[in-house]
């Protein structure tokens, strides 16, 4: 069934967990029949999806689970959703990062170093995103709080469903 | 899969070697050892990530930290990276035109720098 | 928070899913803490928990996700839960595996292989589990339809959390 | 991680070596095998499972059936497996008792067999 999945990974918001969830992303993506040579964007993807929710939980102290959903009906699709209410404070990071190495892009240069970073982490990881992935979509999620990000690739081949039985004659 | 980092002087230049995943769950200690290092001194700073896996937006951003600590003091933070796995993550994000981005130790140590040798 | 979930895995019953919860298990237990030892039974353990449920899901042609959820409080805690009804047919399998070999255990010889093999495994596995695991606990899910097998182990050494900052000073 | 499965005559047994993990997943195709070799003609057969890192119920289910059918036709089936890590499996499941188990493919095709040459 189309937009059922096939398997869903949902995680406290941990860095470590992030791991887990390109773990899971590559493993299924190879056995879904990806090609070989998408396997690494893929890992970068959903890390940096998974990623931008886990620092957006924590940012506003929600212990919320992240929740990736994988399917691979005709394509090999990827949902990542937060569950952080959408304020304007969620569009901050779309300044250039040269801007921000000049100190331009911040304002004032009394801005702490780890905020500065955080934000350049948000530019670079949203630039990956749209640099790596040609079917990206980035939306609310329906008649609720938070966004998904929903990245998909093809399948390369088809998957066999075959499996032998004992024949019933010629065994007792 | 883990982290490994080790530390030695090279030509007046703090090169730290890299190895493994720079990423959302190890790149804070990353950031740590590099602090570490520039604590004690180190004002001409190599990042050796040749033997890195996998580097995602959170190593990006601990590498910018360092860069522009580096800058902050005037000093030179350059970063050995050969391998296109890796070089494509500079391009898609253009920090390929903020870093210093050298094929080998050689090359990145060569420009001139002053750093003394490491306490063991 | 003792209970909840640090990472949930959902997967529609398929062999192949199973391969990604054992993946996912073990990725977590070494994070977790618990000793390398141990990993080799968790990986097994966990493993046929899933089977368990995949293959009653299967048996029943219920397509409802089964679930793996994990947590690592004061131990890991593995929780496998399927959503099958409890029938009778569930408590089939508790004979002997040598008795099955000589054709006793089954009644009449006419038992196709195919389930005989099938009896066989849902023995072994949980012959497996019972093996393995010495915090082992097998329920009905509380207010609901399913059964949860829970199992435990303990953590070798704790998780550091120290992560380092940037100065604000002497950087700009 | 993935099955391999590779068959040869030995001494009027048919050895097949497997390596990888035999499981939920992969143990269907583990069972087609040996019916193809069954279905050819082998009654003495062995499974040489030393290559093997990972063998859950499933993979003993189409062992034991394996077992099961050869007996239905006077043959032998061995098992090579000198691994703790399995061995420990079929302790626990008690099928130390049930197969015959060998610690190497030569202790396995040392009794008498009588299969032919595979076909190519
Ligand atoms: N690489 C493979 N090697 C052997 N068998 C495979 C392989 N890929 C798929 N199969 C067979 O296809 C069946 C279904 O697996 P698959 O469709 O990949 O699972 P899912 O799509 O649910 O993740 C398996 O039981 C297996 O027998
Ligand atoms: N093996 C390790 N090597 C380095 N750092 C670690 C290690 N284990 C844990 N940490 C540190 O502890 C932090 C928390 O990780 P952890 O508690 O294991 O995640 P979780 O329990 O949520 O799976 C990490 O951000 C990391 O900096």
């Amino acid at each position: 069934m189309i937009g059922m999945p096939t398997v869903r990974l949902s995680f406290s918001p941990a860095p470590a967990h992030v791991r887990t969830a390109r773990l899971v992303g590559v493993a299924m993506a190879r056995r879904a029949g990806v090609a070989e040579e998408l396997l690494e964007e893929i890992r970068l993807a959903i890390g940096e999806a998974c990623s931008r929710a886990v620092a957006l939980h924590r940012s506003i102290g929600l212990s919320e689970l992240v929740d990736v959903a994988m399917t691979d009906d005709d394509r090999f699709t990827v949902r990542v959703t937060d569950h952080a209410a959408n304020t304007p404070t969620r569009s901050r990071c779309d300044a250039d990062p040269a801007a921000y190495l000049d100190g331009t892009a911040q304002g004032p240069a009394v801005t702490p170093d780890t905020l500065a970073e955080e934000v350049v982490v948000a530019q670079m990881g949203l630039a990956l995103l749209a640099g790596l992935v040609d079917d990206l979509e980035v939306a609310s999620v329906p008649g609720g709080v938070g966004t998904q990000v929903r990245m998909s690739w093809p399948l390369e081949h088809l998957k066999s469903d075959d499996k032998g039985q004992w024949s019933s004659n010629g065994t007792r | 899969m883990e982290l490994g980092m080790s530390a030695r002087v090279v030509d007046g230049h703090t090169v730290l070697e890299v190895c493994g995943e720079v990423d959302v769950y190890t790149a804070p200690r990353l950031r740590e050892r590099l602090i570490e290092l520039f604590d004690l001194g180190s004002r001409h700073a190599v990042v050796d990530l040749n033997r890195v896996e996998f580097l995602d937006s959170t190593g990006l951003g601990v590498l910018v930290g360092a860069l522009r600590r580096l800058r902050g003091v005037n000093g030179t933070f350059g970063l050995v990276c050969s391998h296109e796995r890796l070089l494509k993550v500079f391009r898609i994000t253009a920090l390929d035109r903020v870093f210093l981005l050298y094929d080998t130790v050689e090359a990145a140590t060569a420009v001139p720098g002053a750093d003394a040798e490491l306490p063991a």
